[in-house]
């Protein structure tokens, strides 16, 4: 199964990248953007056929290793 | 409002201590007004029990530009230029995040210096990591290595030297120190202060967010189970922003439209519209609503408090607005007029034109809080001391001994460390990163400058007066191992809780130790940093001072490097050897004792030697230098060949005077201080022993470079044969073979 | 001769070109602020190293948007040089003026070192005083310099001889080793079909004196003058 | 409107990333975990009510900004 891990600043945490990312866009024209926050993407394949293991299991490498629990938080779908 | 104890407890204030605020106030301070105190009292900012040992160092000196007390430090190089440097720790929050800790430590320093209105030239670090094997040290390693590098590099500032020692003592509780130097003109260092009735307050840099909000008092408290709910919202480092802050800076106070400029570092606005005020005997009245914010519905609390990155206060001169504003827009950044200077001595803070805090400068600065801890001698000292050299039987393979020292991650090479340090942007860098002190040119001069920063925590915890001097005298060695004549010392203090008498005692004994030091071998202290509360559970760091020293190359192109540059070369050895294996890497590492005394120092004789050093480099009559300090006279002689293109050494050494089954170790690897390798052409080596016998510096021929095998004799026995090439692979590879395996 | 080294919000090599330029090549050169439109009469333009707005995104991305690429793209087509280094190089391939994309190092971090690359090709004019072969040592210090290009277009930069500079031992031999960052083929230069563009990993401005250790990068950049003065 | 944009890595490009992650998860015992591809999450605000608006927005952005057509290919939802 393939399991999609997405990892983002808390909201508390300041940003500088989507900070600077939106300022570039502004000079670009577009100004409709307001805000911009980066995050991580991860795809993963899970070889496993039960798709609650592999939610669990990709929630468990998330925690230890794919996201940084001090400053991110992160979110897991299965597909 | 009643303030209760638990808010003075959440805000690290004792109830005597609120006695004396209401005290000064004449009424109950509001909460913000706590605030503001807990983080100006704090022990980071206020020096409490620290400031009446610091006020006993040497900081005076006719090359001492700027003393203690500004932003950094400064000292006259020469050719109307000013070196500005500092150092200071991150310990803490790169304990809890270690990239973003480490990251935005380098940018705290970096701001201190360029807010004199000097370009940061050079980087170094000082750090400490339990040991290297251990689980949970090869994230802190990994983190912090690549956030210095991810600042550092971005920034574009070169980061030239440092150390890394691995030890258990610092397992719960890394040390991240940072230094970093500028270079201005001598008459253009600009002071954080603030004067001039009426004039503008601004606010320049990133946006105020709610991050860090009690960083300060959370560096003045020690880790335990609790604190993972006390911890703040992590301090991301943004480099780019800091680079524009740098060069928008540097642009505006070439202007001369600024009164003075500081950064805000621990506690933000509320300690650089204090100290500013306080510097220039003015007032600061802002309001909070007109500063930049991130986040929305912050309190006059909140923002006063925050510890948010890149961001500068300064004061400019009536009728220069629109010119500094126009210099901060050209960076795209925007400079906001947050308030002014006022003639009463008070912190004024409004909040949309209502006054939420009024208190007046000197309470929060000169009337801070300054205690003379109680310090007694700790208990484990007598026994841990004690080192009855007739129970240590040696290791019976010197060259065992020695591969063991060699792939000690302390001595081995930290090449793959600074390897991710951009060191040569700015194209100055003239000593790269494992040749000894950092050096760089001064370009449009001669000069160069040498740095280096060392410190020894086990020498400390076995006697801290004397490893806090051997810390000074081994970084001042080092900058005159390549020829450059030390200036002044910089020094960063770690430490444990100082409401412990023991660790206060440490601490006393330390600063002692650092200024008799300072003062014989003429490098004034011109600043540095305080970081107490070291301690994980209750248990502390090894005292650990880190020294930073500066010194100056009238001539950058007689720089020396610890690297041999030919075979057939004699090989000098300056200096007098015993057997001082108290607190050395090699009873630590073969033996697994931390114990005895460090060694001796006489500091007249270290005095000589460094004087000599700088004479012989002068005078071109040596090819290379390099200091005796872990794991002594062998590992240096190793160290010596490492680089070289494989050149060997041969080498004859007296036997010191020690027990018989530890005297061929004793010679190898005791860590007498005041020691220093020198390679010499044949034709000149009478006239480097004339001219050592002349300052009476003790200096020995003791063999001649070449071959490509370490041969090293003790008592006219070959007791070490290696192939210079394998003792080099386990030495530059020890550390990454560990890193390189999988994180489990 | 007239130099133009435009500078970034960001760069941080900018000065050290300017630097190599006027101090040690002896030619003129002026900094440009990258909201300028203007490249001053420029003869060569130089895209020098650091983080173009913190390297944030990607390496490179944004810089593409400064005002006064337009200019460099505009100067490129009229077929004036322009020399991307390192930081410079991401930007232009970003811009589309150079063939092909930067992938992080294979081995994740930074590195700051000498390397090795031996000249490909004389026909460009960063290495028109070169010959054909020369292994120069320079230092690198990037964090993505791990060059790539899919394989179609990859041949085609490599039939049309447009690889300038490659990874190698220090006697010139091809060695995974000696690859720093993992590029494709030991990439560590290349140029645009009409080969006046040129963007480099190496810094050439860093191995300009001896007092900083070796003075290779000068191959480099007195091919530029050779080019230009005898173009 | 929230956009979310996705960008990922063309599968023929080799993700050093990605690679580094899969061998730590294999010594951490994950081996059930076959393949990692790392790639990048934003969230833009954009300021509109018009869905499609957004997304057109957004994948216009993408294309200019926020991926790198030679080695990256991106995805576009609004939520
Ligand atoms: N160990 C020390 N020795 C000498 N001066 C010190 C020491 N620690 C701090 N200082 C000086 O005290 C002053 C206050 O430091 P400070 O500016 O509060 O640090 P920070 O930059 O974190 O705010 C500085 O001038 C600093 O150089
Ligand atoms: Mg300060």
């Amino acid at each position: 199964m393939r399991a999609r891990v997405f990892v983002t600043l808390k909201p508390s945490v300041f940003d500088p990248q989507g900070r600077t990312i939106v300022e570039a866009l502004h000079t670009m024209g577009y100004g409709d953007v307001g805000d911009v926050r980066q995050g991580k993407y991860f795809e993963l394949e899970i070889e496993t056929t039960d798709s609650a293991k592999a939610k669990a299991m990709a929630a468990e490498v998330a925690d230890k290793l794919l996201a940084n629990p001090v400053i991110e938080s992160y979110r897991v779908e299965i597909v | 409002m009643s303030i209760d104890p638990q808010v003075l407890e959440r805000h690290g204030l004792k109830p005597d201590e609120y006695e004396r605020i209401v005290a000064f106030m004449g009424r109950e301070p509001n909460l913000t007004e706590i605030g503001i105190f807990s983080v100006m009292w704090s022990e980071h900012c206020s020096y409490k029990s620290s400031r009446v040992h610091l006020r006993t160092l040497p900081t005076e000196g006719p090359q001492v530009l700027q003393g203690p007390g500004e932003n950094a430090g400064a000292v006259d190089i020469g050719e109307g230029l000013a070196a500005v440097f500092k150092i200071e720790s991150h310990n803490h929050p790169s304990f809890i995040e270690p990239y973003q800790g480490a990251a935005t430590g380098v940018g705290g320093i970096i701001r201190d210096i360029f807010t004199m209105g000097a370009r940061p030239i050079a980087l170094m670090n000082s750090l400490r990591f339990g040991a290297l094997d251990a689980p949970g040290t090869r994230r802190l390693v990994d983190g912090v290595v690549a956030g210095i590098a991810g600042y550092g590099n971005s920034i574009g500032i070169p980061t030239i030297a440092g150390e890394i020692v691995f030890d258990p003592m610092y397992a719960g509780n890394p040390l991240v120190n940072v230094f970093c130097l500028g270079i201005s003109k001598a008459s253009d260092i600009i002071k954080g202060v603030a004067s001039g009735v009426g004039n503008g307050v601004y606010y320049v840099g990133a946006k105020t967010g709610r991050d860090g909000i009690h960083g300060a008092t959370m560096a003045s408290a020690e880790f335990d189970e609790k604190s993972a709910e006390k911890r703040p919202a992590v301090q991301v480092g943004d480099p780019f922003m800091e680079k524009l802050l740098l060069e928008a800076c540097l642009e505006v106070m070439k202007t001369d439209a600024l009164i003075g400029i500081q950064d805000m570092g621990a506690a933000g606005l509320t300690c650089s519209t204090t100290e500013m005020g306080s510097r220039g005997g003015a007032g600061i009245e802002i309001d909070t609503a007109l500063v930049p914010q991130r986040e929305t519905g912050m309190t006059p609390y909140e923002i006063m408090l925050s510890e948010s990155q890149e961001r500068m206060l300064l004061v400019s001169k009536q009728g220069r607005e629109a010119e500094v504003e126009a210099i901060f827009e050209k960076w795209d950044l925007h400079a906001v007029r947050i308030g002014h200077v006022t003639d009463d001595g008070m912190l004024r803070v409004k909040h949309q034109g209502q006054v939420v805090a009024e208190i007046p400068n000197r309470a929060l600065t000169d009337e801070a809080p300054v205690y003379r801890r109680p310090m007694e001698s700790p208990a484990y000292l007598p026994e841990a001391q004690t080192l009855d050299l007739e129970t240590i039987v040696g290791s019976g393979s010197p060259e065992k001994a020695l591969a063991t020292l060699l792939s000690s991650p302390t001595i081995a090479s930290k090449h793959w460390a600074y390897r991710q340090y951009d060191h040569m942007v700015q194209t100055n860098t003239m000593n790269l990163p494992g040749l000894g002190a950092g050096v760089v040119r001064i370009k449009g001069t001669d000069r160069a400058l040498a740095m280096s920063v060392d410190g020894n925590g086990r020498h400390c915890y076995l006697d801290p007066k004397r490893g806090a001097a051997l810390a000074v005298a081994e970084a001042a060695r080092n900058v005159a191992c390549a020829g450059a004549k030390p200036l002044a010392a910089t020094n960063c203090l770690n430490f444990g809780n100082p409401e412990r008498p023991a660790i206060m005692w440490q601490f006393g004994q330390a600063v002692a130790g650092i200024g008799e030091a300072c003062r014989a071998l003429d490098v004034p202290i011109t600043g540095g940093n305080v970081s107490l509360y070291n301690e994980t559970d209750g248990k502390a760091i090894y005292p650990t001072p880190i020294i930073g020293v500066v010194g100056l190359l009238e001539h950058a192109d007689r720089l020396l490097t610890r690297r041999f540059q030919r075979s057939g070369d004699v090989v000098v050895l300056l200096g007098d050897s015993h057997c001082e294996v108290g607190g050395s890497e090699y009873l630590a590492r073969v033996h697994g004792l931390v114990r005895g005394v460090p060694p001796s120092l006489d500091l007249k004789a270290e005095r000589a030697l460094q004087d000599l050093l700088v004479k012989l480099a002068e005078a071109r009559l040596i090819r290379s230098a390099h200091d005796c300090s872990d794991g002594g006279i062998a590992v240096t002689l190793a160290e010596c060949c490492f680089g070289s293109q494989g050149i060997g050494v041969e080498v004859s050494l007296m036997a010191v005077d020690a027990p018989s089954s530890l005297q061929v170790d004793a010679t190898l690897f005791a860590e007498s201080a005041s020691r220093v390798v020198v390679s010499v052409d044949g034709s000149l080596v009478t006239e480097v022993l004339q001219s050592a016998a002349a300052l009476g510096v003790p200096a020995r021929v003791i063999g001649e470079t070449g071959g490509n095998r370490i041969r090293l004799a003790v008592a006219g026995q070959i007791v070490v044969d290696v192939a210079t090439a394998d003792a080099e692979r386990i030495w530059s590879q020890a550390i990454e073979q560990v890193v390189a395996q999988k994180v489990a | 001769m007239k130099f133009a080294v435009i500078v970034f919000p960001g760069s941080n090599c900018d000065h050290d070109a300017h630097y190599a330029v006027t101090q040690v090549l002896g030619q003129q050169s002026a900094l440009i602020w990258h909201k300028d439109t203007d490249l001053q009469g420029a003869d060569v333009v130089i895209l020098p190293g650091g983080f173009a707005h913190g390297d944030y995104l990607r390496t490179g991305a944004m810089a593409r948007f400064s005002p006064i690429m337009r200019e460099v793209q505009a100067f490129a087509e009229r077929g004036g040089p322009v020399i991307g280094i390192c930081n410079g190089f991401q930007i232009l391939l970003e811009a589309g003026l150079l063939p092909g994309a930067m992938l992080r190092n294979r081995g994740l971090k930074y590195r700051c070192e000498h390397v090795h690359v031996r000249v490909e090709t004389t026909d460009t004019p960063a290495t028109a005083g070169a010959y054909k072969g020369q292994v120069l040592t320079i230092p690198i210090g990037h964090g993505e310099g791990n060059y790539y290009a899919p394989p179609d277009l990859l041949k085609r930069i490599e039939d049309n001889q447009q690889v300038v500079l490659r990874y190698t031992t220090a006697d010139g031999r091809l060695d995974d080793d000696a690859n720093p960052n993992g590029s494709v083929n030991a990439i560590a230069s290349v140029c645009n079909d009409r080969r006046n563009v040129v963007g480099m990993m190496p810094h050439p401005e860093r191995a300009c004196e001896p007092a900083l250790g070796g003075t290779d990068g000068l191959v480099i950049l007195q091919s530029i003058v050779k080019a230009l003065t005898t173009a």
